[in-house]
């Protein structure tokens, strides 16, 4: 909101005041403004202001070839970049009919849950430092740094990977690299206590969070909430289970649910999945070996390649809940329309806004950081 | 080669001194430009850059050899010449060389070129065999060097001229 | 997943009691309805109400301008039968308005703003017409095709030109830059890539060979 | 609510236990840059050795981040497909997502692992950055994304061309080259990178990336009216051009090059001849210059230059001394490689656009040059290489002995000609080839069986015919002794029997000349009751008469042209074999620029008057 546009509401004498977070705040996740009317430091009435992230990303792929967009696709949604790259790939796939060598399609499960860990343990910092905690930031920033070591290894590149394509991965894991992963995913395993203690017993964190931000079962699934959110409220509903892609339905790992619904139960969620995601990770890491054979299929050349008309719409579990893709293409070298429905253009503007009515100012910025929801992705 | 030039070599074998059968070498190419001097008007103009060329050959073999007459060291300046002898490639030896009608082609004229140096490298080549080892014997063994280097490079025309046309 | 089957069968015959939709059934999670844009309503209220297809997972808008029709796709999910069913209908692009399905999915909201605002389809009835994330825009939706995004840029920003010593040096021995980016890229506006692809084959050629 | 027991808050001393955080040491990790990852994305390295300017890299870019800067002083050569242009990244929109690395054809881009930008202005004052192969600051660092065979883009194979068997087409004239069905094409047609090397080695300049790309997007008229910028002889290049644009091909240089040639020849065949017409007179004025001119010779380079000229609204009167058009792609080329029908495509699109044939008329005898420099405004002599070169050795004379041009003008002509039961051919060029293998088929059609043993001076590898003529020779029973110089040809009571020769020890000079040497002891006798020589071949100038050849230049044997390729006389154009030696798609370069020449000296004769 630029200051010559703002122009303030004119309200009637009376002990309510407006409030404007953001769009640049420590206790707002990206960039995203959020105004708020309080009466004393009660919520009245919040509504959500996005568009500080727009990119046009939608408009910027319409105008490039299917290989080049991409460098594009990660970059819609900065913490967990990976669900983005392969849902366009799988969507490019459904298109062509190109069939994915198996291979391939461990190697993106492996990327994909790695993403999820660095994303929630990025959340976990997040949701404490609204309760005023920091040492979480910092552990968990630190943690999640190993994982990029790791991504850099695997995909050449630490947070933008682009380490997918149409048709399967780039490259193939570098040799010794199974066995850095499970050194890492060892080291995570113990430092999850010092989580517990550090955060989720921590009675600070604890009487900030319960109670906070309350979604019954109905409103989530009246509001589509989706994700660790949806789950916090009791039901074990999971795109990587309802609706299978990629190799998860040969995976063993259960849906960690929560019943409170509120800041907290979210966040336990979120700390359930983090074992549920190593769990796989193994199961992925002890099958890798035993898959020869080719990691991507062979593609046109990509300068001329027209992908045949048709639309499909493909859905992913990023770590915040339900990522979409709908591509159209009418038959050229170009895609005719990308829309990427991202999961926290649910969380961040109704959710939210319905959230914060009648809570306490300060915990605005908590409820925020407990949906986990991502800007860019409302804004793309 | 006419006969009368034959009988001319009979008369170089009885000479003993290097001037004098330098002299007569360059003859036989004063000869061999002079015939080719007036060829070059007869032959068709499209190849007559080849009469030309032929010409030009046998001006450049009678300067050398005028000029190394000349010279007064001639027995060494000989001798460095016949370390590197030249074989003899036979390339233009199944070739026929006609007698030149009035209507010669590009191909016909080189091929009564190639002839005469063979010719001349055959003939030089038995007088050296057949003097004593001494500056006679290298001066001959030179000159058949000589012609047998020029006989190489007109087979290379030749070859370019006849063989490369094809696609 | 056999009562899922059984499920998904009596859906069939449950939608066939509309007329005027033609389903198409892409795999077994995924089925495609084409539907009257007049009938779109008592379809989702079909589906939310008696097929279990409680989440709307996206409402998508895709613009046809050689049709003048905006396509608007309803995306619904049921977390029963675990299939997702789009909802594809057809509305003139002008005057481009339709109605909201709010009362019937709350999430629409979002979505119907959002096409508002790219697209310029206003829908009667959903709760907030208002600009959302082109707060600061004044010009027309800019995701309609007719929109050329990339012309507005360069009609709004120059581009960085660079000449760096390195650069120097090379014209000064007589060579420089030969093509630039824009001239022979693949990736251009919204308009399908002109004949040739843009490229320009560089005539290096000599004649003489 | 949660097996988190969030209530348990240990007894007075649970504080305690987290003394035993003191005996860790604080996690510290090492600030200074360390090396990146194997394979990581970091600054561009670019071989200069390998990079040939093809620009591929700008292509795919998808943030428009690569300039081609061209570098005076590398090597340039386009009948390699070498320019001296080199990418320069601009670091302010790169975004390091090496799809230039997976799709560089020759494999020469790829990306460091150094990631540190952060330099004072001295060693780099600029985002704009031309790589080079010692990385952006000058300090040599590892290559990090190269080019792997997994995430290798460039489309390295050819889509394979169905090609008759040897035992089918032993017997027959029909075509061996199936040619590309739509499918095929689309999928070879897509595998062009666009890079216009193939444009730049062409002698005549084609524009093969647009119809390539016209051919992609099946839009078959683009792709004809593409052709027809430069190329009228189509259907004839589409199948027996010596395809330059090929060799200069920059996907070739890792991989199988574009089936250009093939292609060209699809897009022809997928349009229907009238429409070719259509297509062809685009752009043909209304109008009538007037001015007329006569072009001695229908072959490619006569035919183009009538064609060029008629577009541009003049009168063309084309004199042809064989009864049917098409010169040495008619006579000259056996029908397996090169079917009438096709060239008769070609010639009548000309013939088309206004432009008069008259058959059976030999300039010299039933009409002296003289009469046409009166009745014409400018005159062409595009007369070809006719008459075969005889090797003149000894019983080269014997009427055994043939010439490989007579032979194949007559199979051409249909005229029967005596079928030897074995022959030997001398020469290693497409003529012996073509000559080889037709004589192969009427042996293998009269008697049953093939006897072929074709002999030539230069050593396989030096032969002048193309690979794939070679191949298929041998595969058609053809026998190949290469490095053998003819000696004599051997006669038995009148007739030839056999030819004998001798090893070549084939030695090239200092300067590349070809100077062939024998090795008399090591000699052969080939048998064949037929000796033919496919040596090389002449003009036939006889037709110009004595007068005018005194009158015109010459140059080692040929007319000396200027490069609009006019003689000395100024009413006088040459073109086609006869100026540049035998190369079809040459001989239409050279039709466009003598009509080129010729257009711009009536318009410059026409202001002057």
């Amino acid at each position: 909101m630029r200051p010559e546009n703002y122009e303030a509401q004119r309200h009637p004498p009376s002990n309510e005041y407006e409030l404007n977070i953001g769009p640049n705040h420590p206790g707002i996740e990206g960039n995203y403004a959020f105004k708020l009317r309080l009466h004393g430091d009660r919520v009245i009435e919040g509504r959500a202001d996005a568009g500080y992230l727009h990119r046009g990303f939608e408009k910027l792929m319409e105008g490039r070839l299917w290989i080049q967009n991409l460098a594009i696709t990660p970059r819609i949604c900065v913490p967990d970049p990976v669900p983005m790259e392969i849902s366009y790939c799988l969507a490019v796939e459904d298109l062509c009919g190109l069939e994915v060598p198996e291979r391939a399609l461990w190697l993106r499960v492996l990327q994909a849950e790695l993403s999820r860990l660095a994303a929630h343990l990025f959340t976990f910092g997040g949701h404490a430092a609204t309760t005023g905690m920091y040492t979480p930031m910092f552990w968990g920033i630190a943690d999640r740094d190993l994982i990029l070591d790791l991504f850099e290894e695997l995909c050449g590149g630490r947070v933008y990977h682009i380490y997918n394509i149409p048709g399967g991965v780039r490259r193939d894991m570098p040799p010794g690299f199974i066995e850095r992963v499970s050194n890492t995913l060892d080291y995570l395993e113990t430092r999850l206590p010092d989580y517990d203690n550090l955060m989720f017993k921590n009675l600070v964190f604890v009487q900030r969070a319960r109670g906070v931000g309350v979604i019954s079962q109905e409103q989530a699934l009246d509001w589509a909430v989706t994700g660790p959110n949806l789950r916090a409220t009791g039901l074990a509903l999971d795109v990587r289970r309802d609706d299978p892609y990629l190799i998860y339905d040969q995976l063993a790992f259960d849906i960690p649910t929560e019943d409170g619904g509120d800041a907290w139960s979210r966040a336990l969620v979120r700390r359930k999945e983090l074992f549920e995601s190593i769990k796989i990770i193994r199961q992925v890491l002890a099958k890798l070996p035993s898959l020869p054979g080719p990691i991507r299929c062979p593609i046109p050349n990509p300068l001329a390649w027209n992908v045949p008309a048709g639309s499909t719409y493909v859905r992913m579990e990023s770590s915040k809940g339900e990522l979409a893709w709908y591509v159209v293409s009418n038959g050229s070298e170009k895609p005719y329309r990308t829309h990427v429905r991202g999961p926290s253009q649910m969380h961040a503007v109704q959710v939210l806004e319905k959230l914060s009515i009648g809570c306490r100012i300060e915990d605005v910025a908590q409820i925020m950081f407990s949906l986990d929801a991502c800007p860019p992705e409302v804004d793309r | 080669m006419k006969e009368g030039e034959s009988s001319s070599y009979d008369k170089i074998r009885s000479m003993t001194r290097l001037k004098d059968v330098l002299e007569v070498a360059t003859s036989f190419e004063q000869s061999a430009r002079d015939f080719y001097t007036d060829l070059i008007p007869k032959v068709s103009k499209n190849f007559r850059w080849l009469a030309e060329a032929l010409a030009k050959e046998e001006q450049g073999h009678y300067d050398l050899f005028t000029n190394l007459s000349r010279r007064d060291d001639i027995a060494e300046a000989i001798q460095a010449e016949i370390e590197r002898p030249v074989t003899d490639g036979q390339f233009a030896d199944a070739i026929m060389s006609p007698d030149l009608g009035p209507h010669p082609d590009d191909q016909a004229v080189l091929q009564y070129a190639m002839g005469r140096e063979h010719l001349a490298m055959s003939h030089y080549r038995s007088l050296a065999d057949g003097t004593e080892p001494g500056p006679i014997k290298d001066l001959f063994a030179y000159l058949a060097n000589e012609e047998a280097k020029h006989k190489e490079e007109l087979e290379k025309l030749y070859y370019e001229t006849v063989h490369a046309g094809g696609v | 997943m056999s009562e899922g089957k059984a499920l998904s069968t009596w859906l069939d015959n449950l939608l066939t009691e509309l007329e005027g939709i033609e389903i198409r059934r892409k795999s077994s999670r995924r089925l495609r309805i084409d539907v009257e844009a007049s009938a779109l309503p008592a379809l989702l209220e079909l589906l939310r109400g008696r097929a279990s297809y409680v989440h709307l997972s996206a409402i998508s808008c895709v613009d046809w301008p050689d049709e003048a029709q905006f396509e608007l796709v309803y995306h619904v999910w049921s977390y029963e039968l675990q299939s997702l069913v789009s909802a594809h209908t057809r509305i003139p692009r002008k005057p481009g308005v339709y109605i909201s399905v709010y009362d019937i999915y709350t999430p629409a909201a979002f979505f119907e703003r959002d096409i508002h605002e790219m697209f310029g389809v206003f829908f009667e009835g959903s709760p907030d017409m208002s600009k959302f994330i082109l707060t600061e825009w004044d010009g027309p939706p800019p995701m309609r095709k007719d929109f050329d995004s990339e012309a507005w840029v360069n009609a709004h920003f120059d581009f960085q030109d660079y000449n760096p010593d390195w650069l120097q040096e090379i014209i000064a021995q007589g060579g420089g830059i030969a093509i630039r980016p824009d001239e022979q890229r693949f990736s251009r506006g919204p308009e399908p890539t002109a004949k040739g692809a843009g490229n320009k084959t560089v005539d290096k050629g000599t004649d003489e060979r | 609510m949660s097996d988190i027991d969030y209530k348990d808050h240990g007894g007075v001393l649970a504080p305690l236990k987290n003394l035993r955080f003191f005996g860790r040491n604080a996690v510290t990790v090492p600030l200074d840059p360390r090396t990146a990852s194997a394979n990581y994305r970091g600054f561009h390295l670019n071989d200069w050795q390998a990079c040939v300017g093809c620009s591929t890299c700008q292509k795919v870019c998808d943030n428009a981040a690569i300039t081609m800067v061209e570098i005076p002083g590398l090597p340039e050569d386009p009948v390699k497909g070498v320019r001296n242009l080199r990418p320069a990244i601009d670091y302010g929109r790169c975004c390091w997502c090496a799809l230039c690395v997976d799709l560089c054809p020759t494999g020469s881009i790829s990306l460091s692992r150094e990631y540190v930008h952060t330099c004072v202005d001295a060693d780099l004052d600029s985002y704009f950055v031309l790589p080079d192969s010692n990385g952006i600051h000058g300090v040599a660092y590892d290559k990090g994304w190269a080019k792997s065979v997994e995430s290798d883009l460039v489309a390295l194979e050819r889509t394979d061309m169905t090609e008759a068997a040897p035992e089918a087409r032993i017997d027959n004239f029909e075509e061996i080259v199936a040619g590309y069905d739509k499918n095929q094409a689309i999928i070879e047609a897509s595998r062009c990178v666009q890079c216009g090397m193939c444009h730049d080695a062409c002698p005549t300049r084609m524009n093969a990336p647009e119809y390539i790309r016209a051919i992609w997007q099946d839009d078959m008229e683009e792709a004809v009216r593409q052709i027809y910028r430069t190329n009228p002889f189509a259907h004839t290049c589409g199948r027996v051009c010596t395809h330059r644009c090929e060799t200069a091909c920059s996907v070739g240089h890792r991989g199988e090059p574009i089936a250009i040639r093939w292609l060209k020849r699809y897009a022809m065949d997928a349009v229907a001849p009238e429409r070719v017409k259509q297509i062809a007179a685009e752009g043909k004025p209304g109008y009538v210059t007037g001015k007329r001119i006569a072009i001695i010779g229908a072959g490619p380079a006569g035919l183009t230059a009538a064609f060029d000229l008629a577009k541009q609204g003049h009168e063309v009167q084309v004199y042809e001394a064989m009864s049917q058009a098409g010169g040495m792609t008619r006579y000259g080329i056996p029908y397996y490689r090169m079917p009438a029908d096709m060239l008769d495509r070609d010639v009548e699109v000309i013939q088309s656009l206004g432009v008069k044939i008259q058959y059976n008329t030999r300039i010299g005898v039933d009409l002296r040059m003289d009469e046409l420099q009166q009745q014409f405004d400018a005159v062409l002599i595009a007369v070809g290489l006719w008459t075969g070169r005889s090797t003149r050795i000894q019983g080269a004379d014997n009427d055994g002995v043939e010439r490989a041009v007579e032979l194949l003008r007559k199979v051409a002509d249909g005229e029967p000609i005596r079928v030897p039961r074995q022959a030997v051919i001398i020469g290693g060029g497409n003529v012996a080839m073509d000559i080889a293998r037709t004589l192969a088929r009427l042996q293998k059609h009269r008697y049953g069986e093939v006897a072929i043993t074709l002999t030539a001076l230069e050593d396989i590898d030096h032969f002048l015919a193309d690979r794939d003529e070679i191949k298929e020779a041998r595969e058609e029973g053809v026998e190949i002794l290469d490095a053998r110089g003819p000696q004599q040809v051997v006669i038995e009571n009148g007739g030839a029997s056999g030819l004998c020769t001798w090893k070549v020890l084939s030695i090239f000079d200092e300067k590349g000349r070809f100077a062939p040497k024998y090795n008399a002891d090591d000699q052969l006798i080939h048998p064949g009751d037929m000796i033919v020589e496919a040596i090389g071949q002449a003009a036939d100038i006889a037709l110009l008469g004595e007068a005018l050849t005194e009158e015109l230049e010459w140059n080692r044997g040929r007319l000396k042209v200027d490069d609009g390729l006019r003689t000395s006389a100024d009413w006088l154009w040459a073109a086609g074999d006869m100026v540049r030696g035998p190369d079809v798609v040459t001989a239409v370069a050279d039709g466009h620029k003598a009509a080129a020449s010729i257009n711009q000296f009536l318009c410059i004769r026409e202001q002057a008057a």
